[in-house]
C-alpha cells in the first residue's frame, strides 16, 4: 500500500529505483515496484504519513493517546485532575455519551412509530414511506443544518448530537419492529381474539414478545447507527470526541491519528453492541428459549 | 318435537357459505349450512378431514367471516358475541405461546379478563390437575410432549367461564385412558355449568358418548349430511357405551361419515 | 465591572493559529476590558458561517469575501465591518516533475480545488487564463479535494490548493523539498482576493447599541492580532490550550502563527477600499458562471473600524 | 371525527374533507404573509384535517389499492404546504430553509445537472457498493453460521466494523481508491456490511427445532439445509436488513463525496451548493436522493412481498 | 423363540436412558429401555401421553442423544445409520415448511437425495394420491385442514425409500374411515417393500391391526412395561379386528395400558 510514497523516499535519500521518476511510477502496477524494489522497502513500515500505518503505529499511537497521555501528559488524569482533551478516553467518553442518549431517543421513537403503524391504519399508509426518505436524506448534509437551528434555540453539544443520532437509529428499528410486531402466526392472533383482548393486552402479552428477535437485531444496528450518528455530528462542531479526532487526523494528515481514533470507535461499538447482544441472551433466556 | 323459543337459540346458521380464494382458485370450505343449536346443548362435529368443521367452528368464533347466509350466536352477530367473551377455544394444534410457561400460558386468559392475583393462581392449579399435569406448571411448552401440549391448552379454555365452549379435536394426541377419563370429566363439567359445548372429533364412539346432538359433515363442498339427535340419558356412566342404543346411534353416524366419504372415492 | 454583554464570534475552520487574535484576544482578558463576553464557536466542514449568522447563532461571523459576497447576492445581507488580514494566503502547489512552469501549462493537468465557496478565485483565475475547466486536453481538470494534501502526496492531482500557512508546511512536513515543488501564489498572479474579514448582518448595525458593541469587539480583537504577531509562540500555545479536539501538534500551530503574521501585518483592521474593489473585479470576471453578477454596494463599512481604531 | 367518518359513510367524508383540506390550503397559501406567528394555530388545523382525510380513503374501498399510493402523497400534501406556508408566514430566511415552490423550481431547472449527478452517485457508486456489500455480508455470515471458529473470530470483528462510521473510513478509502465512484463503493460497502451480517446471522437462526430435525432425518448436507431451509426461513430478516442497507448504501456515496470527488455527484453538489448558500440546489439533490431511496425502497418491497408471501406478517 | 441372528437386528436398545435437564430439575424420559428390532419388523409402541415414546423414538433417528445405555441402529451408532439415510420420519405435528406448496414439501427430500427431475413428479403424484390429496399439490400449508396437512407430512415420508420408517402419531387428526384406508395402505406398502416401521399410536386397535410387536410404555420415568409379539398372520384383513385372537391380544395391550397409568393416579 505504501510503496509509491517509499520509493519517493529512498529517491530523495539517493537511492536507484525502477522506474526513476515518481510521474511514471504512478501508473505502475505496486507488486510490480515492490518487486523491483525489494530491498528499498523496509521503511513502509514506519512511514510518517502512511497510506496504511503498520499495525504497530496505530498501537503507539493508541497507547500514547490512552495510558500515555493521562499518567504522563501535561493535561492527562494525573497531573490535571481531569481527562485530557488529547486523549482518546476523555474524547470517547463524549462520543458514548451522545451516542447513549441518541441512542435511547431513536430506538424508543422507533418502537413508538413501529406501534403506530402496527395499529393504525393512517399511519402505516402513509408514514412508512416518509421514514423511508427520511433516511435517503443525508445526515451530514442535515446536520450542519440541524445544528445551526438548534444553535439558534440555544441548543448545542450534546444535545444536537444526540439528535443526529436518534435520526439515524430510529428507522432501523422502525423496520425492525413493524416487522416483528407483525410475525405473531394466525392461531396465536386468533387466541387473544376469542378473549377478545384489547389490543394493549394483544401488545403487551403477544405482539411484544414475538417481536423479540427482530428487535434486538434492530437494535443491534440502532446503536451501531447511533454511534456513526455522535460521530458524524461531532464534525461541524469541533467540540471534542472521536469524530473530531478522525477530522483533525484527517485534516492534518495524521493516518495514525486516524486509524487510533476508528479503532476507539470499533472498540466502542463493538462492546455496545455485544452489551445488546448480552441482554437479548438474557431476555431470550428468560423467555424460556432453548439454551 | 318442539321448536325452541328464540332466547335458548345460542347458535343459529342460516344457509351459511364460506368460500376462500387461494391462488389456484377458490375453496368451498363451507355450502349453505342450516344449523340451530339450545343452550345447554353439547354438539359435535363429525366429518372427513378437509370437510369444513374447523372452517365452520372458526366462524362460530368470528374468526372467520362467511361469504354467503347469517349466523347469529345469543341473539347477536359472531363478533358482538365474542366482544361479550362468550368462547372458550381450543385450536386443533395446541398453540402455546413459546415464551410462556404452561402455567403462564393457562393464566393468560385471565390476566386479559381481569382476574385476581389468588383467584388466577387457584384456577390455574385446579385445571392443571384436571389435566394430568401438575408439577409441570413452570414448564415451557417444548419442554413436554405432544399430548401435554394438548392438555395444556385444553385447561387454557377450561381455566375461564366462557358460555360457549368450542374443541377443536381437543383430545387427538391422547390415549384411550386419559381419553376416557378426560371425557368424562368433560361430562361432568358440562352437566355443572351448563355450557354449549362445540366439539369436533374424529371419533364416532366419542361422539355419541358425550352428545346431545351429532353433525356429521362432508366435504367438497363442505355441507352437513345429517343431523342426529341422540336419544340417550343425560347421565351416562362409561358402559353406555354397550348399549344398543349407543351402537345404534354409532351405526349411523358410520353410516353418515362412509356416505361423506363416498363422492370423493 | 458588571455584567458583561455576549458577543458569539463564529469561525470558519476549526481552532487553529489562523484565528489566534482571537484566543489572544480572549485569553489575555482584552475582552473582558471591553465589558465583552466572547464565546469563540469553532467552525468545521460544512458549517457555513453565514448561515449560523442568518439563524441567529453568530453575532459576526469570520469569512472569506468571495463567499460573502455571494450570501449578500443569495439575500442575506452581510456586511464587512473589519479585516484584520491584508493579504491572500492561497496559492496552488504542484510537484515540478509535472512540467507546470505556468499557468499556461495547467492545460491537461488534474487541479485539487477547495470548493464550499472557496472555488471562486479558482474559477475566476482560470476564466482569465481562458482554461476551461471541464477537463480535457485544453482544460483543467478539478477534483473536489478534501482537507489535506494527501492527493498532491498520492499525485492523484498534479496540484492542490493549499495556505501558505497550512498546507504548504504539511507538504513539506511529509518530506517534499522546496525543491520539488512549483507553487503559484494568487497574491502574485493578481487574481487575489479578500480572506478573513469579519461579518455582520446589516440590520444589525442599524441598531446603535449592536454597533458599540462591534465596535468594543473589533478594537478588542485587533489589540489581540496585534499582541499574537508580537507575541507569536505565546499565541500559537495559547490557540492550542482552547483545541478542543487536542488534534493540534505545537510544531504546527507556531510555524502557522508565523505564516499568519504575515498576512494580518498590513492591516489595522480597516478595510482598504481598493482591495476591495481588486476582489470584486476578480470576481466579476469570473467567466460564464460569475460568482456575483454586479458591483455589490453597501458591502463594507468604515463606521465600526473608524470609532474602534481612532 | 372517525364516527363521523363511519356515519356519512367513507366515500361521502372523503368529500367533505377533500374540500376543506383544499380551502384550508389555499387560504393558508395566500393569508401567510398577513397571518404571522399566528400560523401555528392553521398548521394543527390543516394536520387534523390531513390525518382525517387519509382516514377516510383508507376506510373507502372505491379504491383500496390506490390508496396505498394516494395515502402518503397526502401526508405529503400536509406536509408540503404546512412547510411553504410556515416559511412564508415566520419569513424564514432562504439560506435557511427554502421554501418548497422554490426548490421545485431548482429541480426542474436543472434536470441535467442532476441527472449526471444521479448517475455518478447512485448508479456507480451506492448501487454496486450495496451489491458487493450485500454479497460479502452473506458470505461472512454463511462462514460464521458454518464454523464455530468464525463464529468466534469473525463475528466479533463483524460487531467492529459496526461502527467504523463513515467519517473515519471515507478519508482513508478516498486514499486508497481515488476520488472517482470506487472509492464510494467501498464507503458503502463498509457501511452496509453490519446491517447485512446482523440480520442474516439472526435470520438463519430463526428455524424450529423440528424444521432443523426434519433435515437431520434426510442426513441432509449442510448446503442443502442452507439452501432449502434456512435461507428461505431467514428472508424476512435479510429483507430487513436489505430495506436497512439500502437507505445505508445512498447516505453512504452521498456523504463518502464530502471527502473528496470529480465535480459532479450528489455529495459534491449539496456541498457546493451549501458554501455557495443555494440551499434550494441543496434541497433539489436531497429530493433526487429522496426519489431514488423511495423507488429502491420500494422494489425491494415488491420483491420481498413476492418471496415472503408465507411469512405471518405478509399474510395480514 | 429363536434369537434373532446379528444381522436381523434392526434396531438394538441396550439399557438406554435419556434424561433432559429442565429449570427446574432433571426429566428422567427413559430409563432403562431395552428393546430389540428385527429387520422387516413392525413394531408400534403405545402408552400414556408423556412416557417417552417421541424421546424414543427421537433418539434412534439420532435427533437426541442417551444420556445411558447404548443404541444401534443396523449395526452402526444412530448417528451412522442416519447419514447413510437410513430413516423416513414422520413427526407429531405436520412441520412442512411454510414457504413450499404441498408438492413442493414432498418433493423436499428428493431433491436432498437427488432424484431426477421427472421421477420425482412421478412419486409426488404416487403418494399426493396414496393420501388423498390430489389436487391439493399446489397450495400451501396454511390453506389445508389440519388433517391433510398431517397426510401432506406422511406422504412426505413415504415418497422415498428409507429402510425404516419411524412415524410418529401420524393419524391422530384423521377419521376413521380414512384411517383404515391409510391402516391397509401401510400395510401392504410394508408387505412390499420389507421396510422396518417404528409406530407411535394412542389407538390400541390399530397398534394391534398393523404390528407384528406392540411396546407398551409408561411414564415417569419413561420405560418399557410389557413387548407383545402379535399372533396375527402377515395377511390382514380389516375384519381380522373381530377375531379372538385380536380382542386377546387388544386386551393385554389395555392391561398393560392401565398398568402405566395406575403408577400415577
Ligand atoms: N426438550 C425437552 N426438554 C425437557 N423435557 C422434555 C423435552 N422433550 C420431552 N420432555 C419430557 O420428556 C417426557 C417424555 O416426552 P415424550 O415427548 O417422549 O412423550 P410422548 O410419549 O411422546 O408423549 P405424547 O403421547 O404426549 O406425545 C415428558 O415428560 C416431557 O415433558
Ligand atoms: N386459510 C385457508 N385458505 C384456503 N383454504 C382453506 C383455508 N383454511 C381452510 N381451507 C380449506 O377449507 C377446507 C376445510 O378446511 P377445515 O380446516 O375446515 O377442515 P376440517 O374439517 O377442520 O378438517 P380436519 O379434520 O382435517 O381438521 C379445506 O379444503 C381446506 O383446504
Ligand atoms: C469544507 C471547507 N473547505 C474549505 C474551507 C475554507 N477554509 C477556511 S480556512 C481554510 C484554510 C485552512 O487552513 C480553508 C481551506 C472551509 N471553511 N470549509
Ligand atoms: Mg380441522
Ligand atoms: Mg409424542
Amino acid at each position: 500500500m505504501n510503496i509509491k510514497e517509499v520509493l519517493t523516499q529512498q529517491e530523495r535519500a539517493g537511492a536507484e529505483i525502477v522506474p526513476p521518476s515518481a510521474a511514471e511510477r504512478r501508473d505502475a502496477g505496486r507488486w510490480g515496484l515492490v518487486f523491483n524494489n525489494f530491498d528499498l522497502i523496509g521503511p513502509s513500515w514506519s512511514m510518517e504519513r502512511a497510506r496504511l500505518p503498520a499495525p504497530h503505529q496505530v498501537a503507539q499511537e493508541l497507547w500514547a493517546s490512552t495510558w500515555d497521555e493521562e499518567v504522563n501528559g501535561r493535561r492527562g488524569i494525573v497531573r490535571s485532575g481531569t481527562l485530557s482533551n488529547r486523549s482518546l478516553i476523555y474524547h470517547g467518553g463524549v462520543t458514548l455519551g451522545a451516542t447513549v442518549v441518541g441512542f435511547l431517543i431513536g430506538a424508543a421513537l422507533g418502537v413508538a412509530l413501529a406501534v403506530g403503524i402496527v395499529y393504525s391504519r393512517v399511519m402505516d399508509l402513509s408514514v412508512m414511506p416518509w421514514a423511508i426518505i427520511s433516511q435517503t436524506i443525508p445526515i451530514v448534509a442535515l446536520a450542519p443544518m440541524i445544528i445551526v437551528v438548534l444553535y439558534s434555540v440555544g441548543l448545542s453539544g450534546l444535545v444536537a448530537k444526540a439528535v443526529i443520532s436518534a435520526y439515524l437509529s430510529f428507522f432501523p428499528v422502525v423496520v425492525g419492529m413493524v416487522k416483528g410486531l407483525r410475525s405473531p402466526d394466525q392461531m396465536q392472533m386468533d387466541l387473544l381474539h376469542t378473549y377478545n383482548a384489547t389490543p394493549a393486552q394483544q401488545f403487551w402479552r403477544l405482539r411484544l414478545p414475538s417481536s423479540v428477535p427482530y428487535l434486538f437485531a434492530s437494535l443491534k444496528i440502532g446503536i451501531a447507527a447511533s454511534l456513526v450518528g455522535a460521530i458524524v455530528g461531532e464534525l461541524p462542531v469541533q467540540r471534542g470526541g472521536l469524530g473530531a479526532r478522525m477530522l483533525g487526523g484527517s485534516y492534518y494528515g495524521q493516518t495514525e491519528q486516524i486509524w487510533a481514533a476508528l479503532f476507539a470507535a470499533a472498540v466502542l461499538a463493538a462492546g455496545l453492541v455485544w452489551l445488546i447482544g448480552w441482554i437479548e441472551r438474557r431476555t431470550l433466556r428468560a423467555m424460556g428459549a432453548p439454551t | 318435537m318442539q321448536a325452541p323459543g328464540p332466547a335458548d337459540v345460542v347458535i343459529g346458521a342460516d344457509n351459511v357459505s364460506l368460500t376462500f380464494q387461494t391462488n389456484d382458485g377458490p375453496v368451498h370450505a363451507l355450502k349453505d349450512v342450516n344449523l340451530t343449536v339450545e343452550r345447554g346443548e353439547f354438539v359435535s362435529f363429525i366429518g372427513p378431514s378437509g370437510c369444513g368443521k374447523t372452517t365452520f367452528l372458526r366462524a362460530i368464533a368470528a374468526l372467520e367471516h362467511p361469504t354467503g347466509g347469517t349466523l347469529s350466536v345469543n341473539g347477536m352477530t359472531p363478533d358482538e358475541a365474542r366482544r361479550a367473551r362468550a368462547y372458550g377455544y381450543v385450536f386443533q394444534a395446541a398453540g402455546l405461546y413459546p415464551w410462556r410457561t404452561i402455567a403462564g400460558n393457562i393464566r393468560l386468559p385471565l390476566e386479559i379478563m381481569g382476574y385476581s392475583k389468588s383467584e388466577m393462581d387457584e384456577r390455574v392449579k385446579n385445571v392443571l390437575e384436571l389435566v394430568e399435569l401438575s408439577g409441570f406448571g413452570k414448564k415451557y411448552p417444548w419442554q413436554l410432549s405432544g399430548g401435554m401440549q394438548q392438555r395444556a391448552s385444553i385447561a387454557r379454555a377450561l381455566a375461564f367461564d366462557a358460555d360457549i365452549l368450542l374443541m377443536d379435536e381437543p383430545f387427538g394426541a391422547l390415549d384411550e385412558i386419559v381419553r376416557d377419563r378426560l371425557n368424562e370429566e368433560l361430562l361432568s363439567l358440562w352437566a355443572r355449568t351448563g355450557k354449549t359445548i362445540g366439539f369436533v372429533t374424529h371419533s364416532i364412539p366419542e361422539a355419541v358418548y358425550l352428545s346431545t346432538k351429532i353433525v356429521v359433515m362432508s366435504p367438497r363442498p363442505g355441507r352437513i349430511t345429517d343431523v342426529i339427535e341422540s336419544p340417550l340419558p343425560k347421565e351416562r356412566p362409561l358402559d353406555i357405551r354397550d348399549t344398543p342404543e349407543f351402537i345404534e346411534v354409532a351405526h349411523r353416524v358410520r353410516d353418515g361419515l362412509r356416505a361423506g366419504h363416498g363422492d370423493e372415492l | 465591572g458588571g455584567h458583561l454583554e455576549e458577543v458569539r464570534l463564529q469561525l470558519q475552520w476549526v481552532t487553529q493559529a489562523q484565528f489566534a487574535g482571537y484566543y489572544v484576544a480572549l485569553e489575555k482578558g482584552y475582552y473582558e476590558e471591553e465589558g465583552l463576553d466572547v464565546t469563540i464557536l469553532p467552525g468545521g466542514p460544512d458549517i457555513a458561517p453565514p448561515q449560523v449568522l442568518a439563524g441567529g447563532g453568530a453575532d459576526v461571523m469570520l469569512n472569506w469575501m468571495p463567499s460573502a459576497l455571494a450570501a449578500r447576492e443569495k439575500g442575506l445581507p452581510v456586511v464587512n465591518i473589519a479585516q484584520p488580514f491584508k493579504s491572500s494566503g492561497l496559492m496552488l502547489t504542484c510537484w515540478k516533475d509535472t512540467g507546470i512552469t505556468s499557468p499556461e501549462d495547467f492545460k491537461g493537468k488534474t487541479i485539487g480545488v477547495w470548493f464550499f465557496g472557496n472555488e471562486y478565485p479558482f474559477l475566476s483565475w482560470m476564466s482569465q487564463e481562458g482554461i476551461s475547466t471541464d477537463g480535457g486536453e485544453d482544460g483543467v481538470t478539478i477534483l473536489k479535494q478534501g482537507f489535506n494534501v494527501d492527493p498532491l502526496l498520492q499525485r492523484q492531482a498534479d496540484c492542490i490548493s493549499t495556505m501558505t500557512y497550512n498546507e504548504y508546511g504539511q507538504v513539506l512536513d511529509a518530506g517534499v523539498s522546496e525543491d520539488e515543488l512549483v507553487t503559484f501564489k494568487y497574491e502574485d498572479q493578481g487574481v487575489a482576493t479578500l480572506e478573513d474579514g469579519m461579518y455582520v448582518l446589516e440590520e444589525n448595525l442599524a441598531d446603535p447599541a449592536f454597533k458599540e458593541k462591534m465596535v468594543k469587539f473589533v478594537r478588542a480583537s485587533m489589540k489581540g492580532w496585534k499582541d499574537a504577531e508580537a507575541n507569536p509562540e505565546e499565541a500559537a500555545e495559547i490557540v492550542l490550550d482552547y483545541d478542543e479536539t487536542g488534534a493540534q501538534t505545537e510544531a504546527h500551530q507556531k510555524r502557522m502563527m508565523g505564516e499568519i503574521a504575515k498576512l494580518t501585518a498590513g492591516s489595522n483592521g480597516t478595510l482598504d477600499p481598493a482591495d476591495f474593489e481588486r476582489t470584486v473585479n476578480t470576481l466579476l470576471a469570473g467567466g460564464s458562471d460569475p460568482v456575483i453578477t454586479a458591483v455589490p454596494e453597501g458591502a463594507w463599512t468604515h463606521d465600526i473600524t473608524d470609532e474602534a481604531l481612532n | 371525527m372517525t364516527r363521523l367518518t363511519v356515519a356519512l359513510g367513507p366515500g361521502r367524508a372523503l368529500a367533505i374533507y377533500l374540500g376543506a383540506f383544499v380551502a384550508l390550503a389555499v387560504l393558508g397559501l395566500f393569508a401567510a404573509e398577513a397571518v404571522g406567528a399566528g400560523i401555528v394555530v392553521w398548521l394543527a388545523l390543516l394536520a387534523f384535517l390531513g390525518w382525517h382525510l387519509i382516514d377516510a380513503l383508507s376506510r373507502w374501498d372505491g379504491m383500496p389499492r390506490a390508496a396505498f399510493t394516494v395515502a402518503p402523497l397526502a401526508l405529503g400534501a400536509v406536509v408540503l404546504i404546512g412547510w411553504e406556508a410556515v416559511v412564508r408566514a415566520l419569513g424564514v430566511p432562504p439560506v435557511i430553509l427554502p421554501p418548497p415552490s422554490a426548490i421545485a423550481a431548482t429541480f426542474a431547472g436543472n434536470l441535467p445537472t442532476l441527472w449526471a449527478d444521479f448517475v455518478q452517485t447512485i448508479l456507480k457508486g451506492a448501487l454496486s457498493g450495496y451489491v458487493i456489500g450485500c454479497l460479502f455480508a452473506l458470505g461472512v455470515a454463511i462462514l460464521v453460521d458454518r464454523y464455530d471458529f468464525f463464529r468466534r473470530g469473525l463475528l466479533p470483528v463483524g460487531n467492529f466494523m459496526a461502527a467504523l462510521p463513515i467519517v473515519g473510513t471515507a478519508p482513508i478509502l478516498v486514499m486508497w481508491f481515488g476520488f472517482d465512484w470506487q472509492s464510494k463503493a467501498a464507503v458503502v460497502v463498509v457501511m452496509v456490511f453490519f446491517p447485512m451480517l446482523v440480520n442474516i446471522v439472526a435470520g438463519l437462526a430463526d428455524t424450529t427445532q423440528m424444521q432443523r430435525d426434519l433435515m437431520r432425518t434426510y442426513s441432509a448436507s449442510y448446503w442443502q439445509t442452507l439452501h432449502r431451509l434456512r435461507l428461505p426461513a431467514a428472508l424476512p430478516f435479510i429483507f430487513n436488513g436489505l430495506k436497512i442497507s439500502a437507505t445505508l448504501a445512498l447516505i453512504g456515496a452521498i456523504v463518502a463525496e464530502f471527502f473528496g470527488s470529480p465535480t459532479v455527484g450528489l455529495g459534491f453538489r449539496i456541498n457546493a451548493s451549501l458554501g455557495q448558500l443555494a440551499l434550494d440546489m441543496v434541497w433539489s439533490v436531497i429530493v433526487v436522493a429522496a426519489i431514488a431511496g423511495s423507488l429502491l425502497y420500494g422494489a425491494l418491497t415488491l420483491i420481498e412481498n413476492r418471496l415472503t408471501f408465507w411469512h405471518p406478517s405478509q399474510r395480514q
